[in-house]
């Protein structure tokens, strides 16, 4: 059981390396493109609402916490509570998504979605234009591997609360868990790529 | 049945085989899947060797040509290639290798099953509905705005086949850390799994990126995103940076298990340890690092800046000092061996013979001002066939006549096979060679029509691959014919020293009965090398 | 194709230019190392398949090499320093490439799938075919109209990618007169395969004489003109406009400070961004107040203005 | 009973920390800081990345091989951004001239 454990658990780290050069070809774009047109970057910053992006930072490492939480739990003993825990995890994901969703509206609303509908008036437009693709784009994913990562915990949960786990078997939550860091670890960086830019100039 | 139960009669319904978990049966699906791509690929290629008889392209039209090379190159690389040598032999003979009942993830080496056959039914889907004519390298602003064939479908199929590469890469590297039988220290790993733990690295952390880069690919054409389009201000050399990014290490997850494989086979028929085996096990290492840092010599004339270009040839010539080091070990291991020539021996000498020639001809590639002249011209065409077809492919067969006894319980004909071998081997230098001297002439590649004074070398290497069609069609018949009546194998019909080799042919469902226990190192001959010798 | 130059005396095309011939020494540099190591391991192989073949009991297979590190260190160091070699051989030819002699002669083109399209400075146009004169590099400012095309001529051994939104160069001196393969040597789409053109080297007094017969409407600086001043561009930089924008006259190949504190050396380059993204990089002392002119001009129309700014003077203009 | 119900002490100030982080980097981008900014929010996003990783993560009590692992990921995209930017950092029509508006 130790062994399978670990297994597990390196399975799942390699996993997370690959993920990371997948959001890994996208950031290389972003770094070319602000590097080419910094300026129009900045600008395009500026029309992302850092309001709910801060927000979803916030709800995001929270949720992170709790899962870290109810993994320090079950670690210790079976436990009903790790499932509250996992579930409170899950419905902060969704909440996540409600408010990426409603950003999504305002900023078709803007016409700022390329590939939907995308209008900006100015000599900035094209990289303008390509700053959301990135957005779209990186976001986009993110968002997908938040809701498979509501579903984990939600099944997870609902294990846990069987009483499924235990000090001697606890390996799907310590790996679920691992995932679910690794969507808040990306979102801190495109937070800090998408909605920090510009906000001083 | 008198046999004893193994994995091939323990359930024959053919759900036990579709929802399989046991790493053996997955092999031998994908056996058959990849055979079926393999030959596919192969005609294509035939039908491209057939028109290019004709400078004037009579055959085909220029549409329909361009649809060809495009799913020669496609199913070839991704579906053929890629998963040659690791998810048939590796899956195969991984477990057995180090002692271990199955690999780390069983289901989710099924689920890398199901994953390439949609990917590569999808990728087939789109090949045969309208087809593709961006050639494999899908180069935009090409493919996501010229293009008039079905680019969105075919670069779907090949990321889905993305991840199942991924996840045997994943399986591998756990496996390979985590279910070692006591005893089986890093030193005492047979070459073999060396070279898997190189590709899977590879595999993991290269992937990832061909994965994003097609789905942009898919997006911009579908939805007009823009990432690679130069009228929206993208950078149409973005791409190429990451798809090669991707696609130069790819080079190295199709050659490194054929190494493996050859390091085995040099061993066994020389019945000799490798001359340097940390050498040669630290050089596959090598090649996976440095392979990540090569990317850009696919670009030097691409408009990539000069100083980039010195950086990646610098790192070209590099890289190619690890491979120098394991084609002299391996002719080092075989002074003062004992060396039989059954077939795999054959092809293994085959392999060294011929990947040789391709990794000095990519010296040519590496070397910048040369590049600019033979880049994009037959020349790489031939390079990279040398590379590919002449070792990788070759490797694939000569691994897969050495391990067919373990995997079928069947020793094939032995005369067939050699005879085999060798047309394999001149079928392919008659075919290729002359795709040199084209180069050196400067016929450019992915042309339909040509200028008639290079239709000398086209009938000749058209000739040749006609022998290589014969060629690589005799193992289907023969292998085919030994699976019902060849003669039945021991459990180590060659006398090799893996622990593969200490189970049964075939081996039960788990493999081993017991666990196995490791006190020596790989190839150790010594004492039933000199026995051998003394019958003899 | 008439027009191989004497396919039959040599494996590959003659070498017409001193690059030529220097990149076909490197070859024969790469073909003879490659040859000796080839040599060396086949020799090798075929020795020890024969000689210790199981077969062969006689053969001496005791005192085998026990201590292999010395032999591994030795062959790695040594193709190391051969091929360090080979890399700076072939990169000091290859940097040759990139800097094009100061009086080169300057021509235009522009790829669209199939076809070359060709515009010299005095207003000649010609479509796949590319005349040039002998003894005078020449230097070739080329992009595309849609996908990646590659110029490549294989008797210069010189190859370029021409891309989409960009301007990328290359150049060559021909020695000879000639006829010579122009190949689109990166696959551009259906008839990749008959993007040919060719390459007519000429004498000096012959490529004047002929450049003389064309038809031309005008100089490619004299279109230019009429196109400064059809697109309003004459209104302010003109020099009595009411809008104050910097006068081109004699700005060609100045460096000139930059509002960002930066300097600038004017070039085709700096013209042609200037022209498109006029925002991108303001010289000092001025406002931003340029339009973009992205979408509005072609392509063969920026070649134009850029040869008549050119032509109004500076340090490297053309006679 | 209850009272390992309580999250463990590293979990709850690594929490703080990152929300404090949080605020501090929406706060630093206001400050006029030039290139500045962008070097403040990437090291604000490595340190809170760090966080995770380190303590949620449990990276610190990790064995060194599945250390390797979770910094392959990052030293391999550290090797793709800088030989990219070998190229571009270097290519002198970079970024290109736009035109063409379809």
């Amino acid at each position: 059981m130790r062994q399978q454990h670990d297994v597990a658990q390196l399975g799942m780290w390699v996993f997370l390396a690959t993920e990371v050069l997948f959001f890994g070809g996208l950031i290389l774009s972003y770094c070319v493109y602000r590097s080419a047109y910094p300026a129009a970057f900045a600008e395009a910053a500026r029309h992302t609402k850092i309001i709910i992006g801060a927000a979803n930072t916030a709800v995001l490492l929270t949720s992170s916490f709790l899962v870290a939480w109810a993994v320090a739990i079950v670690k210790l003993r079976q436990s009903r509570f790790a499932a509250v825990l996992l579930w409170g995890a899950g419905v902060l994901g969704v909440i996540f998504l409600v408010l990426k969703g409603i950003e999504y509206g305002m900023e078709y609303d803007e016409h700022l979605l390329p590939g939907l509908d995308f209008f900006y008036p100015g000599e900035q437009a094209r990289a303008v234009g390509l700053f959301f693709s990135f957005y779209i784009v990186a976001t986009g994913l993110h968002a997908i591997h938040v809701a498979v990562g509501i579903v984990v915990l939600g099944v997870i949960g609902a294990r846990a609360r069987q009483r499924a786990y235990s000090d001697a078997y606890h390996s799907p939550v310590t790996v679920a868990g691992l995932y679910w860091h690794f969507v808040d670890m990306v979102w801190i960086f495109l937070f800090a790529l998408i909605y920090l830019p510009g906000r001083s100039g | 049945m008198s046999a004893p139960r193994n994995y091939l009669t323990e359930d024959n319904r053919l759900r036990s085989w579709f929802f399989t978990t046991d790493h053996k049966r997955v092999a031998v699906l994908y056996f058959a899947s990849i055979t079926l791509f393999f030959f596919i690929g192969g005609a294509a290629a035939t039908l491209i060797r057939l028109e290019l008889i004709n400078p004037q392209g009579h055959l085909v039209t220029s549409d329909v040509y361009n649809r060809l090379f495009t799913l020669h190159g496609v199913i070839m690389v991704w579906f053929f290639l890629i998963p040659s040598i690791p998810n048939t032999i590796g899956n195969f003979i991984v477990p057995l290798m180090i002692g271990a009942r199955d690999l780390a993830f069983p289901r989710l080496n099924l689920a890398s099953w199901y994953l390439f056959m949609a990917g590569g039914l999808t990728t087939l889907y789109a090949m045969f509905a309208g087809g593709v004519d961006t050639g494999w390298t899908f180069y935009t602003p090409f493919s996501t705005m010229y293009s008039n064939g079905y680019v969105v479908l075919a670069v779907t199929g090949v990321f889905i086949a993305g991840f199942s590469s991924i996840l045997t890469g994943l399986n591998f590297i756990v496996t390979i850390h985590r279910l070692r039988v006591p005893g089986l220290t890093w030193y005492r790993l047979p070459l073999f799994l060396w070279s898997l733990y190189a590709t899977s690295v590879i595999l993991v952390l290269a992937t990832p990126v061909l994965a994003m880069t097609l789905l942009l690919v898919a997006l911009d054409r579908a939805f007009g995103i823009g990432i690679f389009d130069p009228a929206r201000g993208g950078d149409p050399l973005l791409f190429q940076h990451l798809f090669w990014f991707y696609s130069h290490p790819a080079v190295y997850i199709m050659i490194l298990p054929g190494m493996g494989v050859v390091s085995e086979l040099i061993a066994v028929y020389s019945r000799k340890e490798v001359f340097g085996y940390k050498f040669v096990a630290w050089s596959a290492i090598a090649i996976a690092g440095v392979g990540f840092f090569v990317w850009g010599h696919h670009m030097f004339v691409s408009g990539q800046s000069p100083f980039a270009g010195l950086v990646f040839s610098f790192m070209s010539f590099i890289v190619a000092v690890p491979s120098a080091i394991k084609v002299f070990n391996w002719t080092a291991t075989m002074h003062k061996g004992w060396i039989r020539y059954d077939a795999p021996m054959l092809y293994a000498l085959g392999f060294i013979g011929l990947f040789t020639m391709g990794g000095l001809t990519g010296l040519f590639l590496a070397c910048l001002a040369y590049d600019v002249y033979v880049t994009d011209t037959y020349f790489v065409v031939a390079h990279f066939h040398y590379i590919m077809v002449g070792g990788m492919v070759t490797a694939y067969f000569g691994g897969l006549h050495y391990w067919w006894p373990k995997i079928t319980g069947r020793l094939y004909p032995e005369y067939w096979a050699r005879a085999a071998a060798i047309l394999i081997f001149f079928g392919f230098n008659m075919t290729f060679f002359p795709q040199f001297i084209l180069g050196i002439e400067g016929m450019p590649r992915r042309y339909h029509v040509y200028p008639p004074e290079f239709q000398v070398w086209h009938v000749l290497s058209s000739a040749g691959a006609s022998i290589l069609a014969v060629a690589y069609a005799l193992p289907l018949f023969y292998l085919g014919w030994s699976l019902f009546f060849g003669a039945r194998a021991g459990a180590n019909p060659w006398q090799a020293t893996g622990l593969e080799w200490q189970t049964t042919s075939p081996p039960p469902k788990h493999n081993f009965e017991g666990t196995p226990i490791v006190k020596r190192k790989p190839y150790d001959f010594t004492v039933k090398g000199k026995a051998r010798a003394q019958n003899a | 194709m008439d027009n191989w130059a004497s396919p039959a005396s040599s494996l590959w095309p003659s070498s017409e230019t001193a690059h030529a011939h220097s990149v076909d020494i490197l070859f024969f540099g790469l073909l003879a190392s490659s040859l000796c190591v080839l040599v060396l391991l086949f020799f090798l192989l075929l020795r020890f398949a024969i000689h210790y073949r199981e077969g062969n009991a006689r053969a001496d297979r005791d005192h085998r090499i026990k201590k292999s590190w010395q032999l591994e260190t030795a062959w790695t160091a040594a193709t190391f320093v051969a091929f360090l070699g080979l890399f700076v051989w072939g990169a000091r030819l290859y940097l040759n490439l990139s800097g094009p002699p100061a009086n080169a002669e300057i021509i235009y083109i522009v790829a669209k799938q199939w076809m070359w399209k060709v515009q010299h400075l005095g207003g000649q146009r010609e479509i796949n075919e590319l005349h040039i004169p002998i003894n005078r590099p020449v230097r070739l400012i080329m992009s595309s109209e849609d996908v990646i095309h590659s110029f490549f001529v294989p008797e210069f051994r010189v190859k370029h990618d021409v891309l989409p939104g960009t301007s990328e160069e290359i150049w060559f001196n021909a020695r000879k007169a000639g006829v010579f393969h122009l190949f689109c040597a990166e696959y551009c789409g259906t008839d990749h395969s008959r993007m040919l053109g060719r390459i007519v080297a000429m004498r000096e007094p012959e490529f004047e004489q002929w450049l003389g017969h064309q038809d031309t409407t005008g100089t490619m600086g004299a279109q230019g003109k009429a196109l400064f001043i059809r697109l309003g561009c004459s209104g302010c930089h003109g020099g009595n406009g009411t809008v104050r924008a910097p006068v081109l006259d004699g700005l060609y190949g100045k460096r000139v400070p930059l509002s960002d504190g930066t300097f600038r050396i004017v070039d085709e380059r700096y013209l042609r961004d200037s022209i498109l993204k006029p925002r991108a990089e303001i010289a000092a002392g001025y406002e931003p107040l340029m339009p973009s002119y992205e979408g509005k001009i072609s392509e063969d129309e920026i070649v134009k203005i850029v040869a008549y700014l050119k032509s109004l003077g500076g340090k490297d203009t053309q006679p | 009973m209850t009272r390992d119900r309580y999250p463990p002490r590293a979990i709850v100030v690594s929490w703080a920390a990152l929300m404090a982080l949080l605020t501090l980097t929406v706060l630093g981008a206001y400050l006029p800081l030039g290139a500045g900014n962008t070097v403040l929010a990437m090291i604000i996003a490595a340190i809170k990345a760090a966080l995770v990783a380190a303590i949620f993560m449990e990276l610190r009590e990790r064995n060194p091989l599945t250390l390797a692992f979770a910094c392959a990921g990052f030293f391999w995209l550290g090797i793709m951004l800088w030989l990219a930017f070998s190229d571009y950092a270097t290519r002198p029509n970079f970024p290109p001239a736009m035109h063409w508006g379809q």
